[in-house]
């Protein structure tokens, strides 16, 4: 038992841990690739901004609701684990074999629209409010999206449970099997980890949403746990989508890794060139457009899987 | 006492702490998510009790609702952050004399009942078998309920839908008055003034 | 200083500028594209204070309050700015070139200095300590001033008859999503804009100084016409930071800074469509009425099919073939294609006057950036407009619609009238 | 097993996240109250910022709640999918239907957009 258990979570925190690195390393890169400024030093940039945060004052707002305002970041940090925690990093190598894994990962995205919410909520200021409600219209809509999209994931695996989903794409991957779903799942990811164009959380326009009121350690928090659940999605993503462990000559783990870089890379390229829409315009979008791509999907997978 | 029972009873103690504290916080926001808390407790006792789908669903279920209800009662509730205190209890008397007439009913029946002892098959994988159910003799139930959802759809947008296809949805239609006998409430409505028109033709 | 307290000394400069009067964008846009230094969008994510240009005594108050919500260590670089009495020994500058050499300075030396304590009495904004029957300031269900601030109050809507709270404050003068200087005392519900009253105006913006001296004598067009490309391509990095593009504006900036005559900006044309930044509006967002749009002149005025333009009654842009390029639709998508449309114009005008060395014919009347521009009268300021576009607007909307907005007034600058 | 290995993630994850916000014993002072003021630009507030948030989704919110409560009858559906073949296709296609209906007659009365 001892060792069943061990591995898999000193994989998954390993994981994490490098990935929020390498999250802010690639973003670095692309932000100096696409504004054409040379940055002095990508692999140390965000050890230094790290330690700079770590050493600034914490404030807070006059008024906070402290409890939450201490515990949303934390959180939202601890589902990014809890989605990782039922990924399988190869064949065996699994921390939480579920057999609803798909509808854990469901309700990790519903409790991180209510930690956002309450992060938002919590400091009493008006920015961070706004950016809370806007994320909670937003939030509620990418959850249809996601269940929709991972259900069709199920149907060829017979199963919820992740592994069994991984094992289900050993002849042909879900992204060419169902090609309306990676890039739907996407969008999700953006959205959860209100990334890039759909950051309404944190947005610029709001000088910073939920975030505006924040600095220090708690700030630093709030960006790592950020770029935990960037790094949990694309662990899903990578084990629905892309085959998870499969692959030739290299072990397992190393596929699996790689293909979470892909995903990772693909979100933050995506998060630097598209302009954030207006909320109300994604929203309607999210309903009008998006909703009925995911049904089209979930049909797609439900005739191929028969 | 096995680590699951220490579990057990953990969760326990919070489901019921974190239900208390629901009445006693003057934070609309806090005292949903306090009740969204005491919700996830109960599902992960239910995962311990190896409903694996049941307790998850709780938790998604749960999480989407409170925050739903989190958004009507910061609209509803005046002093909704709890900045001024305020007594949330109402009639705590027959209440609490409710209250404990079903714990002690409830008590009575966990120690008195007689409970089958045979535990789930482990070979049982309770999704399917909720699939295999959904698509066999509940085949009605199932399908009347898509209907009541689709009622309770329609209901949704009729109800609290401020404009459609056929313009404002408060056009034509006046709130009662605040007081008995007095004009209604909401702003006044132009058009009627004009046309001199009471209630008529409502 | 403890090996970490050196690490975070590595870091590029998180600064937070506040812009006076006569902040000049080529220094901020200088600030923007060095890798050494980072512009936050608050105090609260800032190291250095950086107050460029002179600050009204009127907003003293306001200057201190963004001083004092930094999280300390932090510290304050007045550039071509008097330091607040308070200060005993400010950190100034005027020479430009020395601006990010200095704020890296000051930020590696951060951990060693004593911070500037706050400068506003630490006082609750008012007094609640002990008041009412819980100490906690308030009475009732939304009397008193709980914990030191009264309670939002129900007001209208202008959606629908419910009277919900609106929330009230007064923005700026230090906003960086807006021009430097506007003071506005915004009402929202939810997230709609209910009202808008204007405080203050935005600080005067002086043209870039060859416009000024074409209403001096006779300047070279392609001068004229690089200096209103670079004008507008500022204002569509602005409005690209708002969408949440920092990169792109950046870049923007950096096109800004090398611009040539006759520099093809097809390429940019092209990634500015695709990255959706005319999508991200609905239709009709801030479309401005014909009055509103007359008002404002300049580019507003013609993406919103007004073809005023000064530079018609120049015989010397006759010659060069110009004509005015219009939109109609007169909302924000309209003006930043009105910006893209008016930097390709000046830019291959430019690259005509150039070649042909022509110079400006007509100095009682110059078309800056900004507006048309009348020797001897200033261009006005309307703001005012604002208070009737913004209402039933959702912030981000708004937001947007300020940014692709220019209302500040125009005022020579140094040496610019004769 | 499997709950015990979720039960160690989260306190791990949850004790990182604690230690990353550099918890002290002693209870910092606050900060004054000049610094803790919330951004505005140099503006001030006229009063608190928890209030009644006129939000502009609530029928949305509604359809979904509805909405939502049918996809978790998709979860087992999905699982038996492939071994009931067409008769889950057909009783699911009806079910979709049926619920399908409620969102385009929402979309016919607009409610996907922000009122």
């Amino acid at each position: 038992m001892g060792t069943d258990l061990l591995l898999p979570v000193v994989v998954l925190f390993a994981v994490l841990v490098a990935g929020v690195y390498l999250v802010q390393v690639f973003d670095g890169i692309v932000a100096s690739a696409l504004s054409g400024i040379p940055a002095r030093d990508h692999w140390l940039a965000p050890l230094r901004r790290g330690a700079w945060l770590w050493l600034q004052q914490d404030i807070t707002t006059e008024h906070p609701d402290a409890l939450n305002w201490r515990l949303a970041p934390m959180v939202y940090f601890t589902l990014a684990a809890l989605g990782m925690a039922v990924i399988p990093w190869a064949g065996q190598v699994v921390a939480a074999d579920l057999s609803t894994g798909i509808v854990l990962w469901g309700s990790v995205e519903a409790l991180a629209t209510v930690v956002i919410f309450l992060h938002g909520w919590s400091a009493n200021a008006v920015f961070p409010l706004l950016g809370a409600y806007r994320y909670v219209a937003l939030g509620l809509s990418y959850i249809l999206i996601s269940m929709f999209v991972l259900i069709g994931v199920a149907l060829p695996a017979e199963s919820l449970k992740i592994t069994y989903v991984v094992l289900s794409q050993q002849e042909l991957w879900n992204v060419v099997r169902q090609p309306l779903g990676l890039p739907l799942f996407l969008i999700v990811g953006l959205g959860i980890a209100f990334w890039g164009p759909l950051n309404f959380a944190d947005s610029a326009d709001l000088a910073g949403g939920t975030a505006a009121e924040v600095s220090g350690p708690h700030r630093l928090l709030w960006t790592v746990a950020r770029s935990a659940m960037l790094v949990a999605f694309s662990a899903v993503a990578a084990a629905t989508f892309l085959g998870g462990w499969l692959g030739p000559w290299l072990p397992g783990l190393v596929w699996m890794v790689l293909k979470m870089l892909l995903v990772l890379a693909a979100l933050l390229l995506l998060g630097r060139v598209l302009a954030r829409p207006a909320p109300e315009r994604f929203l309607t979008f999210a309903w009008v457009v998006l909703l009925p791509l995911a049904f089209l999907d979930l049909v797609w997978a439900g005739l191929e899987a028969l | 006492m096995t680590v699951a029972d220490a579990v057990f009873y953990i969760l326990a103690v919070i489901a019921i702490v974190s239900g208390w504290r629901v009445f006693r916080t003057d934070s609309m926001v806090r005292a949903s998510f306090l009740l969204l808390l005491s919700f996830i407790a109960v599902g992960a006792i239910m995962l311990l009790l190896g409903a694996e789908y049941l307790g998850i669903a709780l938790f998604f279920m749960m999480a989407v609702e409170m925050m739903v209800m989190a958004l009507f009662m910061v609209m509803f509730m005046m002093n909704p952050a709890g900045l001024n205190p305020m007594n949330m209890v109402h009639q705590p008397r027959v209440a609490i004399g409710a209250g404990v007439a079903v714990f002690l009913v409830l008590a009575a029946v966990a120690l008195f009942a007689q409970f089958p002892r045979n535990s789930a098959p482990s070979a049982l994988d309770p999704v399917r078998s909720l699939g295999r159910e959904l698509l066999g003799d509940s085949m009605l139930i199932f399908e009347s309920a898509g209907v009541a959802l689709l009622a309770t759809m329609i209901g949704v947008v009729v109800l609290s839908g401020a404009g459609g296809r056929f313009g404002a949805s408060d056009v034509g239609s006046r709130p009662p008055g605040l007081t008995p006998d007095a004009a209604p409430a909401g702003p006044p409505e132009q058009e009627e003034a004009a046309s001199g028109g009471g209630h008529h033709g409502h | 200083m403890s090996w970490l307290q050196r690490m975070a000394g590595e870091a590029p400069v998180p600064v937070y500028v506040a812009r006076g009067i006569d902040a000049s964008h080529d220094d901020l846009a200088a600030l923007a594209l060095d890798a050494n230094i980072e512009l936050v969008a608050t105090p609260r994510h800032a190291a250095v204070l950086l107050v460029v240009g002179t600050v009204p005594a009127k907003f003293h108050d306001g200057l201190r309050r963004l001083h004092d919500q930094m999280p300390r260590p932090a510290t304050t670089l007045w550039y071509r700015s008097r330091p607040l009495p308070e200060f005993d020994a400010p950190h100034t500058l005027s020479k430009t070139d020395r601006l990010a050499p200095t704020l890296t300075d000051l930020y590696r030396t951060l951990y060693g200095r004593t911070p500037q304590p706050v400068l506003l009495p630490d006082r609750p904004p008012a007094p609640w300590r002990g008041l009412g029957d819980y100490g906690q300031g308030g009475e009732g269900m939304m009397g008193g001033t709980p914990y030191g601030r009264p309670m939002a109050m129900t007001d209208d809507d202008l959606r629908d008859g419910l009277q919900l709270d609106a929330l009230g404050f007064t923005l700026g003068p230090f906003f960086g999503p807006w021009a430097p200087g506007l003071l506005m005392h915004m009402s929202l519900q939810g997230d709609v804009v209910q009202r808008v009253s204007v405080q203050s105006p935005p600080f005067p913006q002086a043209p870039p100084t060859v416009f000024g001296a074409a209403l001096r004598g006779a300047v070279p067009i392609a001068d004229l016409e690089l200096a209103r490309a670079r004008s507008h391509l500022f204002g569509l990095a602005h409005s690209l930071e708002t969408a949440g593009l920092r990169s792109l504006a950046l870049r923007t900036l950096a096109h800004a800074a090398r611009l040539r005559p006759g520099v093809d900006i097809g390429l940019m044309r092209g990634w500015l469509r695709r990255c959706g930044l005319f999508a991200s509006v609905p239709p009709g967002c801030g479309q401005l009425t014909r009055t509103q749009a007359i008002r404002i002149g300049g580019t507003a005025a013609r993406a919103a099919g007004q073809p005023m333009d000064a530079r018609l009654e120049d015989p010397a842009y006759r010659r060069l073939g110009f004509s005015v390029i219009v939109q109609d639709a007169g909302d924000c998508r309209a003006r930043w294609r009105q910006w893209l449309g008016e930097i390709e114009q000046s830019l291959a005008l430019a690259d005509r006057a150039a070649g042909e060395n022509v110079y400006t014919d007509q100095t009682e009347v110059v078309e800056t950036p900004r507006g048309r521009w009348r020797r001897g009268a200033g261009i006005a300021d309307a703001s005012a407009v604002l208070e009737e576009l913004l209402p039933g607007m959702e912030w981000s909307e708004a937001m947007a619609t300020i940014a692709s907005l220019d209302v500040a007034a125009g005022e020579p600058g140094e040496g610019g009238e004769p | 097993m499997d709950l015990l290995a979720l039960l160690i993630v989260a306190v791990i994850a949850l004790l990182m996240a604690w230690l990353l916000q550099r918890p002290s014993l002693r209870r910092p002072p606050l900060a004054p109250y000049p610094q803790r003021a919330p951004f505005l630009g140099g503006g001030t507030v006229d009063s608190h910022a928890w209030s009644r948030f006129h939000v502009r989704y609530y029928p949305m919110t509604l359809l979904l709640i509805a909405f939502e409560m049918e996809m978790m009858f998709m979860y087992p559906w999905a699982v038996v999918y492939v071994e009931e073949g067409i008769k889950a296709l057909a009783e699911m296609g009806m079910f979709l239907a049926i619920l399908s209906v409620g969102i385009v007659y929402g979309w016919r009365e607009r409610v996907f957009r922000w009122q």
